[in-house]
């Protein structure tokens, strides 16, 4: 009880500090100086008629990889910690102990079905959000997470489905490869490390434009689609039977 | 120059690669990731060396082909290279150390640690604020993950609890990055410093400061923490400690660039909290990882209070942060590497490092690098920070950071002490070439920075001295069987002493004869030992290089340098004694707490200069004179042994090696009176507060002098009896100091020879008789005199010396002694002098009745007389003794003479064989003389009367109407003066032993209280955690 | 002052002077002591004789070397005690050999004999001499105290440490004294000097040798007599340092015998009066009441 | 506007916190801190909110010419995509550590994971 009070007493202080932030606040009128050189110089700058993406992939680029790597991470991690569970026992083992269990309940017709018509909505989606990001909302994150998601129906309607882990990695780590030599081709070829002009920046607003940002995003999405797909596919071995 | 972003590309693609290779292709994976590391060492090595030669300056490196504030840029400086190297090196050697770990785990975690190197590099580079933000939460998640590279099943609940913080953490910081960027616009961090948008009062500057604040693990929000160093592999627990830290403090300096430096104060504070706290719960740890993680958070607060005291620092500010940077970084991850070949976890079970001695060496230079000894680099920074911050007068925080790392210095050396004594068990130690490697490589790296330092440093490089190179070269002699170790050191103490006869001033030379000529003559008794003795030799040869440069330092560092070196030397002398552990612990914390009190007193007579002579200590501003005076005497007398200060001497001189005990009592003890001397002699009287501190130190003299001969009379222990009777004799001399008259200085002049002489020779005496008898306990000895004769001879001429009983060269001490107190004018303390006087004849008889006459005991009567070497030395001290007795103007006249420049006033006057003062005459060849006749005639006349004298057996006596059969009791000897100690016995009662016991358990229960504050819920960490931003944060609103 | 070998035999005259002084002085004070107590005493020659027996007695024994060269010490620090003080003022005759060393020389010389002595005893193995010396060593400590400060504050008030020149400072009528001129001094001096001189009540350092067997318990035959010789010149020598000191000295041997006489009487005359003290008991008695008047003494000067 | 967005994700922080530090359960934590991470994104989103403007995307809508005043500020946009994927990141491991607690201990109960202390 006397934790709980104590707890509460924190958050609120916390609170008031978070009010002396909020009283102090007062919404900007005019555009900051960092804001309105992308407003002005994105589309000449780079190409790209999304700022925001011109923004992640190219200007703040640096963070955008550090962030692909976070997943990357995550993915590694979630893979490591979850198979070093099995400690010394061998793979196939494993998979033998696995066919022994009683199956799972059979998947409904409704979700069988669906999954084979939405899946290759759902890729194709995600690959259109992706090579579009540099024009409308969206990109390689969203586009990724999209892909990602027909996997998530792939596992719902066949757990025991065998989907490559090693192609996964494969595609996992080539994209992230990609994005780094794409990165330093900036640097070599260009004004800087991930400097999108290495490519020609093309016609403003149309789809082979803003230089090697729909290229980068395409891995991004690649990438973050494998990653998720990897943790997924992780976790879903984790489910008890 | 390969860019800089290399440090970035070049991990992450490896990473990559290592995704693509297929699987099973482990060493593939492992060479791969060597690789990288080891390029991106290679590169940050060029760069720093480039810096470092002038070559380049600081560079920018933008990306995306923009310049910033629009994009993100990085920046590599000198502290920036050096930090990445710092970093890819712990790398590239926890990659090494971790071969087996890795290839058993895959490719995926040689990806995150290369991932973890690259996101700690990316730390020192970014100059965006959300860029670092994402770096830090790289680090935090490769963090979850290389936890669980321990085969430890704790460490996954310590791994959670760290997840569980580092979002409260993460929370923080991207409130408070985001709020930063609407004030100023810019995420750029020199465009927020350089913009004047944000300031001090920021909310939002403090939330990301203290956020990265707490990245540092300031204690007491740091719990999980500690469970991580506790559980972790210890290879990454040495990436945390030595990289992360490293990385994490990069952060901090950077954004204390933000708002106008006005956050310095709460750095500081913080820091010091840390350093304090963490230092003084670690006191009570035993298991070793837990107690190097509470050893990284206490550095880590140093390092945060110097961070926060740059403003003052200056130039030195790089010289400075980078010294205790490198120390701890080198020292903890050795540390921590040296703990995984260990098995077991406790403190004690380190002394499976006995097995060989290069890990002992490797162990000792960790432990001194970290509490920061010379020549490491720590000790060179710690020199300017305490200087600087003397000249700032920042004093409380100074007494601080000191009295931290006195804590700091006992946890160690503890440790230490555990690990050199005892039984090692021999299955303790698992070793393998990959890990013995790296952890050499830490060796090596620990004396190359310490070189570095040396070079850099204002005051010259320790490394060049040649009594220290000489001491260390001993180290590479180990393998030399004794005898030829002996010569050899023998012969280097005689040749430095005739290489530099002609500098000394007759002041020094005395000193310079002492330890040069005197020590090998006390090393003559080494050769009685057998095989190799390994570590004894280079101790012993640290403790006299150290006496022999601090008798010609002539600036406050070359003395305090020596000084430190001869503590250490002698530190580990006396640790090799067999129960001498608890002995040296307080010996190295009394003789670095008198230091750190040294140091202080050198900081503030410096003012700010950093390379001071010990000369200018006569025109120390008279505000702060006494205060230079006062702190610099207790140092030294600390060394003296003085009362109150003078614990650590008995257990330490009793319980040391035969030919070691005479060594540190007849030589090592007379540092602090050449230490008094210069200071004396540069400052004269100083007064606080009206009262004249020679006054004082008379009464400290006088106390010393009756309490060290009250308690020696009181020993049951032989060697004991000696080191109390030291005390005493340092009393007399520190009396004689504070007379502040010519004969006062001379007498303290005769005390130190005639001291170093018939204590030496007692000491060996004595020592022998326990390495014949196997026990220094007197009543359990007796009769002893026709067995060993010449020991005795060598007891009965020391004691008649001690005692100042004429003809021998006592007298010529009291005699000084007299006619020296004639002139004070401050007589009461004489009137204790004059009561301990007599008392020295109660410890001196039961030193010679109880060992060498009485009964006979039954198991020593096959005994035969000490081992030669032993002897050689002592009848030479006998026929010193005689010399000095017959002709004192050997020695005195010169000092005598040299004095009259100092004190004009009451020399002696030397014509013929009279030696005649003011007040009195003495003649010690007719005393000689008359007393040899008077003697033999009487003795001649006895043999005549009494010439066919009956030799009869031992108990041929009669007493209490029987005829006694039993030795033991017949041998009146233990508690030898009861009557004496009925009637002042409680002017004995430990009342010093039981104040510094008192001290040491108040510490000891308070950390014992305070660690239950880490109750090892994760939650609590976390409210740990909040509550600290919230206690921070009104402390600092409080006080601004 | 300077060595001259004429001093060789006036010293030994000094000696053969103060010897046979001590033997009579020694007897009429145990005779005095003896008639305190009613009885009837030795007769005044009997230190002659017991003196002439034991140097004459054949058969003894030794326990080792110390043990034989014990008196030898002991002897020879009371010698040596008398001849490095003069012992009549303004002869050159009688000066002895104080040209070796001043007052100091003499306050140390004291134990030169006393060491010996004890460790002479020591090797005879019988506990009842350790179990003396311990008491005696305890006792001295204290007993010595006020006696040194007296000499300090001496010193101070004549501003020298020669004997000789103390004692010239005191001359020209007895008010000169030291007695009288520093009396806190003289009263802290005879306080201790009760104390060393082995009598009641400070005599319990020799008690564990009179039960058993007597003195030194295992010296006999001729050791014994040359500790007797002792005893009967060291008491002397020290009255003479006391008298240099404090009671204006002697310039001729008739003022040398009274001046001894009176201030030996006095710790006879206190002995006769007053039990014995423990160690214990006489260690205190000396700090508090002996020491004060020292302190004093010191301080006032 | 901005405000209200300001303070609904104070508040979401402040809950996720409270609920942070007083639910043991792991997962209950674990949803707790996802609730505040929404919160911080919140605010990362509203303070980068301006009354009155659109989306960064140049198109017929907005000309490039008149963006500046058209458009809000984009930086918070990306930077909360961002921390929006590492949020993520931080929650796979979370759950990952749970599964494994929950494997090697048994118990999803934080304040049974002691046997590291003091």
């Amino acid at each position: 009880m006397i934790k709980r009070f104590l707890v509460l007493l924190l958050v609120l202080s916390m609170g008031v500090m978070f009010s002396q932030l909020l009283v102090g606040y007062s919404p900007d009128r005019q555009l900051n100086a960092t804001a309105h050189y992308y407003a002005t110089q994105t589309a000449s700058e780079t190409g790209a008629a999304n700022i925001v993406s011109a923004i992640i992939v190219t200007y703040r680029g640096l963070d955008t990889l550090g962030e692909v790597t976070v997943l990357f991470l995550a993915a590694a991690i979630v893979g490591m910690v979850l198979s070093a569970k099995q400690g010394g026992q061998s793979p196939t083992s494993a998979s033998e102990a696995e066919r022994q269990l009683p199956p799972y309940p059979p998947v409904g017709e409704l979700l069988a079905t669906g999954t084979q018509l939405l899946v290759p909505l759902i890729l194709m989606f995600g690959a259109y959000v992706i090579v579009n990001g540099h024009l409308t909302p969206g990109g390689g994150f969203q586009g990724g997470a999209i892909l990602a998601s027909g996997m998530l129906l792939l596992l719902l309607s066949d757990p025991l489905r065998t989907i490559g882990h090693r192609l996964i990695s494969v595609v996992e780590s080539f994209s992230g490869l990609a994005f780094v030599l794409l990165g330093i081709l900036g640097l070599l070829l260009a004004g800087g490390f991930l400097d999108n002009k290495i490519l020609p920046l093309g016609t403003f607003g149309s789809l082979f434009s803003a230089g090697a940002i729909p290229v980068i995003y395409i891995f991004i999405g690649l990438k973050v689609g494998a990653e998720f797909s990897s943790m997924l596919l992780n976790l879903a071995k984790t489910e008890e039977r | 120059m390969v860019s800089a972003l290399s440090f970035i590309a070049l991990p992450l693609g490896t990473a990559f690669t290592l995704g693509l290779l297929p699987q099973g292709m482990q060493r593939v994976n492992y060479l791969l990731t060597l690789l990288a590391l080891a390029l991106l060492s290679l590169i940050a090595a060029s760069w720093l060396l480039a810096f470092a030669a002038g070559e380049i300056a600081t560079q920018q490196i933008f990306t995306a082909g923009t310049t910033p504030p629009f994009s993100i840029n990085l920046q590599i400086g000198m502290a920036e290279a050096a930090g990445l190297l710092l970093l890819n090196l712990t790398g590239l050697l926890s990659v090494i150390y971790l071969r087996d770990t890795l290839h058993q785990q895959g490719a995926r975690a040689m990806a995150v640690l290369l991932i973890f190197i690259m996101a700690l590099s990316g730390i020192v580079l970014t100059r965006d604020l959300f860029n670092l933000f994402v770096f830090i939460e790289l680090t935090t998640i490769a963090t979850g993950g290389l936890i669980l590279l321990s085969h430890d099943k704790r460490a996954l609940g310590a791994g959670f609890k760290y997840l569980v913080a580092t979002q409260i953490i993460s929370i923080t910081l991207l409130i408070g990055t985001i709020f930063l960027y609407h004030d100023s616009g810019t995420l750029n961090i020199d465009g927020m410093a350089a913009g004047g948008l944000i300031t001090g009062e920021s909310l939002a500057l403090f939330l990301v400061l203290i956020a990265l604040i707490l990245e540092l693990k300031p204690f007491p929000a740091n719990g999980w923490a500690l469970d991580i160093y506790e559980s972790a592999h210890p290879a990454f627990s040495a990436i945390l400690s030595a990289a992360a830290a490293t990385a994490a403090l990069f952060a901090v300096d950077r954004l204390l660039l933000v708002g106008s430096n006005s956050w310095l104060p709460l750095a500081t504070a913080v820091g010091v909290v840390s350093f304090v706290g963490a230092n003084l719960l670690a006191l009570v740890q035993r298991n070793d990882r837990r107690i190097l993680g509470y050893s990284s958070i206490a550095q880590m607060g140093l390092l945060l209070v110097v961070v926060g005291q740059r403003d003052i620092l200056g130039e030195s500010y790089l010289f400075i942060a980078g010294g205790i940077l490198l120390a701890h970084a080198i020292a903890k991850a050795g540390l921590f590497w040296l703990s995984g070949i260990i098995v077991a976890r406790d403190l004690s079970d380190w002394r499976a490092l006995q097995r060989n001695p290069l890990y002992i060496f490797a162990f000792a230079t960790f432990i001194a690098m970290l509490v920061g000894l010379p020549p490491f680099p720590g000790f060179y920074a710690k020199w300017d920070l305490v200087h600087l911050l003397a000249a700032h007068d920042r004093i409380a925080l100074l007494l601080a950071l000191l009295f931290a790392s006195l804590l700091e210095a006992l946890f160690l050396f503890r440790w230490f002490g555990y690990v050199i004594k005892g039984e090692a068990n021999p299955e303790g130690i698992i070793c393998a070439r990959n890990k013995l490697g790296v952890i050499a490589a830490a060796t090596v790296a620990a004396w190359g920075v310490a070189y570095l330092w040396g070079e850099m440093a204002l005051q010259g490089n320790l490394l060049y001295s040649i009594p220290l190179l000489a001491a260390l070269a001993f180290l590479l002699l180990e393998w030399l069987a004794v005898p030829y170790k002996n010569v050899l050191a023998i012969s280097v103490l005689l040749g430095w002493f005739v290489v530099n006869y002609a500098d000394y001033n007759p002041l020094q030379l005395i000193f310079a004869v002492i330890i040069l000529v005197g020590g090998p003559l006390i090393l003559l008794s080494s050769f009685y030992a057998r095989g190799r003795r390994i570590g004894f030799y280079p101790a012993t040869m640290l403790m006299f290089a150290g006496m022999a440069q601090l008798i010609v330092a002539k600036s406050s560092f070359d003395f305090f340098a020596a000084w430190e070196i001869l503590t250490i030397g002698s530190y580990y002398l006396i640790l090799r004694g067999k129960a001498s552990e608890p002995h040296a612990i307080s010996y190295i914390i009394f003789s670095l707490g008198g230091a750190f009190l040294m140091l202080t007193g050198f900081a503030l007579a410096a003012a700010g200069d950093l390379n001071f002579l010990l000369s200018n200590l006569s025109e120390v501003a008279p505000a702060v004179a006494p205060w230079v005076f006062l702190l610099l005497a207790i140092g030294f007398m600390t060394k003296t042994a003085a009362i109150g200060v003078h614990i650590w001497l008995p257990g330490a001189h009793a319980e040391a090696e035969s030919d070691v005990s005479p060594m540190l009592s007849g030589i090592l003890l007379k540092a602090g009176l050449f230490g008094l001397m210069v200071l004396m002699l540069e400052m004269g009287r100083q007064s606080l507060y009206g009262v004249d501190l020679t006054h004082v130190m008379l009464w400290i003299g006088a106390l010393s002098a009756l309490l060290g001969n009250l308690m020696a009379a009181f020993q049951e222990d032989a060697k004991r009896l000696l080191a109390y009777s030291s005390i005493a004799q340092l009393g007399y001399a520190l009396f004689g100091l504070a007379l502040m008259n010519h004969l006062g200085w001379l007498l303290a002049l005769m005390f130190v020879i005639n001291h170093f002489i018939y204590k030496s020779m007692l000491f060996l005496s004595v020592g022998g008789v326990a390495k014949r008898t196997g026990t220094r306990l007197m009543y359990r000895m007796g009769g002893l005199i026709t067995l060993m004769p010449l020991s005795f001879i060598a007891v009965l001429i020391g004691i008649i010396a001690v005692s100042g009983v004429p003809p021998l060269s006592g007298f010529g001490g009291r005699w000084i002694f007299y006619n020296a107190i004639m002139t004070a004018e401050y007589r009461l303390p004489l009137i204790i002098i004059f009561l301990a006087g007599p008392i020295a004849f109660l410890y001196l008889f039961r030193l010679i009745h109880t060992i060498f006459l009485g009964q006979l005991k039954d198991e020593h009567r096959q005994l035969r007389e000490a081992p030669f070497w032993m002897i050689l030395p002592q009848m030479i001290f006998v026929a010193c003794l005689m010399v000095f007795a017959l002709v004192p103007g050997l020695a005195l006249k010169r000092v005598d003479h040299y004095l009259l420049q100092y004190f004009p006033e009451g020399g002696l006057s030397w014509d013929g064989l009279t030696i005649t003062s003011h007040f009195g005459y003495w003649s010690p060849i007719s005393i000689m003389v008359i007393v040899g006749v008077i003697f033999m005639t009487l003795f001649a006349w006895l043999l005549f009367v009494n010439r066919r004298a009956q030799k009869v057996k031992q108990f041929n006596i009669v007493f209490a109407a029987e005829r006694p059969f039993r030795p033991e009791t017949t041998h009146f000897a233990w508690n030898f003066f009861a009557p004496y100690r009925k009637a002042l016995g409680f002017l004995t009662e430990p009342l010093v032993t039981r104040f510094w016991d008192a001290i040491g358990e108040a510490l000891h229960s308070l950390a014992e209280l305070l660690r239950r504050f880490y109750n090892g819920n994760g939650q609590t960490y976390s409210v740990h955690l909040l509550a600290f931003v919230v206690i921070t944060f009104l402390l600092a609103r409080g006080v601004s | 002052m300077q060595f001259d070998w004429m001093q060789i035999p006036y010293s030994l005259l000094t000696l053969f002077i103060v010897l046979n002084y001590g033997m009579l002085l020694n007897a009429l004070i145990a005779k005095i002591a003896a008639r305190v107590g009613r009885r009837h005493g030795i007769p005044i020659w009997q230190n002659y004789a017991d003196l002439l027996k034991n140097y004459g007695i054949r058969s003894s024994i030794t326990h080792g070397v110390m043990f034989y060269l014990g008196p030898v010490f002991r002897l020879a620090g009371g010698v040596g005690l008398l001849l490095f003080v003069p012992t009549i003022f303004g002869s050159e005759m009688f000066s002895n050999l104080s040209f070796a060393g001043d007052l100091i020389l003499a306050l140390y010389f004291v134990f030169f004999g006393t060491l010996g002595m004890a460790l002479g005893a020591g090797e005879s193995g019988h506990p009842h001499a350790a179990i003396g010396v311990s008491r005696g060593l305890s006792q001295v400590t204290t007993a010595e105290l006020p006696f040194a400060l007296a000499v300090f504050a001496v010193a101070l008030q004549y501003q020298t440490l020669s004997v000789t020149d103390i004692v010239a400072a005191q001359q020209g009528g007895f008010l000169n004294w030291t007695l009288f001129t520093n009396p806190f001094a003289v009263a802290a001096a005879m306080l201790g000097f009760l104390g060393s001189m082995m009598r009641p009540p400070f005599d319990v350092v020799l008690a564990p040798q009179e039960i058993p067997i007597g003195p030194p318990t295992e010296y006999h035959s001729s050791y014994l007599a040359l500790m007797q010789t002792n005893r009967m010149i060291f008491p002397i020598a020290k009255i003479v340092v006391y008298m240099n000191l404090f009671f204006g000295g002697a310039a001729s041997w008739p003022v040398f015998f009274i001046k001894v006489f009176f201030i030996y009487m006095v710790s006879v005359l206190v002995g006769v009066v007053f039990p014995r003290f423990h160690v214990e008991q006489s260690v205190r008695w000396f700090l508090v009441w002996a020491v004060p008047f020292g302190i004093i003494a010191v301080l006032m000067v | 506007m901005a405000y209200i967005a300001l303070a609904t994700g104070f508040l979401l922080i402040l809950i996720g916190l409270y609920g942070a530090l007083t639910h043991s359960h792991i997962l209950r934590m674990i949803v707790a801190f996802t609730v505040a991470n929404t919160g911080v994104n919140l605010v990362l989103v509203g303070v980068g909110y301006m009354g009155g403007r659109t989306a960064p995307i140049l198109d017929k809508a907005v000309e490039v010419s008149a963006a500046a005043q058209r458009i809000i500020d984009p930086l918070p946009q990306a930077l909360v995509l961002t921390a929006i994927v590492i949020g993520l990141g931080v929650t796979a491991l979370m759950l990952t550590y749970a599964y494994r607690l929950y494997v090697t201990r048994g118990t999803l109960d934080i304040s049974r994971y002691t046997e590291l202390k003091w």
